[in-house]
């Protein structure tokens, strides 16, 4: 497989592989959700890679630029707006969960927490 | 583009990696925050500006902040 | 004023609405939940007759977000909402901090169960899908006790990776075909599947596996269900895992059109159910006990119905019907006993049933259901599980194998059911009930009209077991599936 | 022996992350980079303009063709802060609490000097979502990033309440603009105002009102979630 080519595909899926590694292998609450976010964002990557085409420009009719036929895909790009926020309230609301688990706890390792054990 | 946006997926994931490995959870948010900046960089050149604004400004600087603060009420470093 | 779209509308708004004004709460809630609860009987009389499109925004339709109520989708709306309507008549006296979040968080999870039924566009019903996993997040940690905290962050962490799952097969599907649109999905797939579309399948049966409990991910269930309030327990073992596995079963049949036994999920779904069951038996706390069973129930469900047959999915809409009822009576059950004794271990339950007259004998009802006893519903749906899996050709070993799970599993089932229930009506109470007036009233009602629901549609199960067909041929039907939406 | 099974985890894990990878990677050697796989692709970038008015195909596929999505992520982000309100509302228990730091007099003025034309980017933003990038999203978070500030320099309070209702309130004429689609031409979230001419601030009917109403949500939203982290 020409490596270069799927230049993209490869960075988005080692931020996806390194979040996994993180939601699995960390032992703090934190860490975990950091793996999650990186998850995110590696996924983001590769829709905006699946939507790009070669030479083609943004989607964005200015007095320049107005031929619609050469312009990249704009169904990612929305896709991914929605997948950003989604991403912001779901880590929001796992950073106050994790507030809260530490502030009964006293602690952020999972191997502490006998009701976090997975 | 093609050295360019090699050169900036390698600096993303080695960010990452370090964001994972240190125990400085700080410094793994700011980390964090650099990666998301890079990625909304390469949204820029895959000729996505919406969504590199919307990354640049809820990926790269309201998670962050969000991450610090969540950190601040909790604990810096993580232990053992 | 027949439009599957009013359901998701009044709920958002609702919520919305409840929050804006900051009081008056449970009228709104109550207002939203009946105002469905209609709504979704006309959906469903007029999805029998033909089934619904509503297309938004005026657009054709590959090019629009639709929705769609076949026979079976109306009908888990008509679930949804009634048990919803149910669980919100409950709350009215159970429910006593935080009522303004707590109705809008729990008018969201109605609306994410509806929309994920409903959606006929895969990022549509990945967006209701996430409403649906944050609303119960949220309402997992409703009680802010330690242990509701740990199970709402289990159930996040493992939900999101989830989430994550479905987006990448999103992703890789919208790769190949360039389509959101479900049907439209569905009409580029033909067998054999390519090693991309077996990999997007895999990751979406994992993705959606997660809200539906099915075997290596559902580690957060136990905790999560019993940490909830009682009521939002009952929404969520009641209806977000079949809601979960609706989305399972309508991408591997409707949509990949998978033909015959889907075998990964028929292995899952057996390992689930086993070991549902067992550990059942060895709980100690009425909830956790109770959500065990549901992921042995879910377990059975799925596995029937991965045989991929017009009988076997009869069979298994009749156990989903059986199951949410039963399973909301249990729990709303549960709740009035934790309300008057404040403890939810078994041993400490003695004579509760002799207490409440009315509620226990409605708990008896749903214990008899579960397990299969005449004249409930649940008599019927075993019934037909088994009859069903007696009719299927090909796969017979398998089809053996699991009748004869069945059966050693519903002596198990049976076992640690009919254990609660003779603590329940045991001679030396210990069980002190505090009266509690009206307030008691007020959560008998649900209790006790799902409980003679239970009773009535065992009684007259036509009406059931006709709507459970019609919801089985709409689900194994791609063609019809495709014909309809994209004309 | 304890050491040995830690390195086991570990390994285990990534065994497991980089199998994943190799998977994805596999199942993406039939989707090639840069190549053109569109299919409704197609029609929206040739329809958009001419049927929305909007000059930013994006905008006219987050709020057009796909505004049902965004009616959900909208309460995906309102189900977030709802949430986070849920969980932090509790202050029974002793939270630790960082030791309080006074902000300096440089950021104090710097706060003060800034704050009115961050919120005015915002404004920018949202305002003229359909014919630049941004929308109302990032200009959420840009006015949520100015409320940051404040809070950092510890200016002024943050009127919670009235954030809420805000909030709510926007989101509720979101839905009335929608169900108003469905009363004038039968379809919800119908683009029933003129489309005007391409390009215009004033152009793409209820589009910019639906970025205006989304940044405006937005911003209350994670302005509400910021003040609640923070936590008085």
């Amino acid at each position: 497989m020409d490596l270069v080519r799927s230049l993209y595909y490869l960075g988005a899926f080692l931020l996806i592989g390194i979040g996994f590694y993180a939601v699995l292998g960390k032992k703090n609450l934190i860490k975990v959700i950091m793996g999650l976010s990186l998850i995110d964002n590696g996924i983001n990557l590769l829709f905006i890679a699946i939507g790009y085409v070669r030479h083609h420009t943004a989607p964005i009719i200015t007095s320049q630029i107005s031929d619609t036929s050469l312009m990249v895909d704009p169904v990612p790009q929305a896709l991914v707006l929605t997948a950003i926020v989604i991403e912001l309230s779901v880590l929001a609301l796992a950073l106050a969960l994790a507030v809260k688990v530490f502030a009964v706890h006293k602690t952020l390792n999972l191997n502490k927490i006998k009701g976090l054990k997975w | 583009m093609g050295i360019l946006s090699a050169f900036l997926i390698l600096i993303m994931s080695v960010a990452a990696v370090f964001a994972v490995h240190t125990k400085d959870l700080i410094g793994a948010s700011l980390l964090l925050g650099f990666v998301s900046l890079i990625s909304a960089i390469l949204f820029y050149l895959l000729q996505a500006p919406d969504v590199a604004m919307a990354e640049a400004s809820i990926g790269a600087a309201l998670t962050t902040a969000i991450f610090i603060m969540a950190v601040k009420k909790t604990k810096r470093f993580e232990d053992e | 004023m027949v439009n599957p779209l009013y359901i998701l509308v009044s709920l958002v708004f609702f919520a919305l609405l409840i929050l804006f004004v900051q009081r008056f709460s449970k009228y709104f809630a109550l207002l939203a939940t009946a105002f469905n609860f209609y709504l979704s009987i006309n959906i469903l009389i007029a999805a029998l007759k033909k089934p619904l499109l509503v297309n938004l925004g005026g657009w054709k339709v590959p090019f629009c977000i639709s929705l769609f109520a076949s026979p079976l989708s109306a009908a888990l709306v008509l679930l949804v909402s009634l048990v919803g309507f149910c669980a919100v008549v409950f709350s009215f006296s159970y429910i006593e901090e935080e009522r303004n979040r707590y109705y809008a968080l729990l008018l969201l999870l109605l609306a994410g169960s509806s929309g994920v039924v409903l959606a006929a566009d895969i990022f549509n019903m990945f967006v209701f899908f996430e409403i649906l996993c944050i609303s119960s997040y949220a309402l997992v940690a409703y009680q802010r006790k330690a242990d509701s905290f740990e199970a709402a962050f289990k159930y996040l962490v493992q939900g999101s990776v989830g989430s994550s799952f479905i987006l990448i097969a999103i992703a890789i599907i919208y790769g190949l075909f360039g389509t959101l649109n479900l049907a439209h999905i569905a009409r580029h797939i033909s067998f054999p599947l390519t090693f991309s579309l077996k990999v997007a399948l895999a990751l979406l049966v994992a993705g959606f596996g997660v809200e539906a409990a099915i075997f290596p991910f559902n580690f957060w269930l136990p905790d999560a269900h019993p940490a909830a309030p009682s009521p939002v327990s009952a929404v969520l073992s009641g209806l977000a895992i079949k809601v979960g596995l609706y989305a399972v079963l309508r991408l591997i049949f409707t949509i990949f059109g998978y033909p015959g036994v889907f075998l990964p999920l028929l292995f899952l779904a057996l390992f689930t159910f086993v070991v549902g069951e067992f550990a059942a038996l060895a709980q100690g706390n009425l909830k956790r006990m109770l959500a065990y069973s549901s992921m042995g129930q879910i377990g059975l469900i799925a596995a029937v119905m991965s045989f991929g047959s017009v009988y076997t999915f009869t069979a298994g809409f009749l156990q989903i019907f059986n199951h949410a009822l039963a399973k909301s009576v249990l729990f709303l059950a549960s709740g009035v006993f934790f309300y008057q004794g404040h403890s939810l271990e078994i041993s400490d339950l003695k004579g509760a049933g002799r207490k409440n007259v009315l509620v226990g004998a409605a708990f008896a009802a749903g214990i008899f259901s579960l397990v299969g006893l005449p004249p409930f519903l649940g008599f019927f749906s075993k019934l037909a599980i088994l009859v069903s899996l007696f009719r299927t050709q090909g796969t017979l070993v398998l089809a053996y194998i699991f009748i004869f799970l069945i059966v050693i599993l519903t002596a198990v089932e049976a076992a640690y059911f009919l254990r609660v229930l003779g603590v329940l009506y045991q001679k030396p109470a210990v069980f002190s009930a505090a009266s509690g007036g009206k307030k008691m009233a007020l959560m008998q009602i649900p209790v006790v009209f799902l409980g003679l629901l239970l009773l009535g549609l065992g009684l007259f199960p036509q009406i059931v077991q006709k709507i459970a067909y019609f919801a089985a041929s709409s689900l194994l039907n791609k063609a019809a599936y495709i014909k309809f939406i994209l004309g | 022996m304890n050491r040995f099974n830690k390195i086991f985890a570990y390994s285990s894990v990534f065994l497991i992350s980089l199998c994943l990878l190799v998977v994805f990677l596999l199942a993406f050697r039939a989707i090639p980079f840069g190549a053109d796989t569109m299919d409704v692709g197609h029609f929206y970038l040739e329809d958009a303009a001419k049927s929305t008015g909007s000059a930013n195909i994006v905008t006219a596929v987050v709020l057009g063709f796909r505004g049902f999505d965004t009616l959900g992520e909208v309460m995906v982000l309102f189900l977030g802060a709802v949430g986070l309100g849920l969980v932090l509302s509790s202050q029974k228990d002793s939270t630790h609490s960082p030791a309080k730091t006074f902000p300096s007099l440089i950021l104090k003025t710097m706060a003060d000097l800034v704050f009115p034309f961050i919120v005015l980017f915002g404004i920018y933003i949202f305002m003229h979502g359909h014919i630049s990038p941004g929308g109302g999203f990032p200009a959420g978070a840009v006015l949520a990033s100015g409320y940051l500030l404040l809070f950092l320099s510890q200016r002024g309070g943050y009127h919670i309440r009235l954030a809420q209702r805000v909030e709510t309130g926007s989101g509720l004429v979101f839905v009335i603009v929608g169900l108003a689609g469905l009363y004038f031409s039968g379809f919800f979230l119908h683009n029933f105002l003129p489309v005007g001419r391409l390009g215009s601030l004033y152009s793409a009917g209820i589009i910019p009102v639906l970025y205006s109403l989304i940044g405006i949500k937005v911003g209350a939203e994670l302005g509400g979630i910021i003040y609640r982290l923070f936590g008085e």
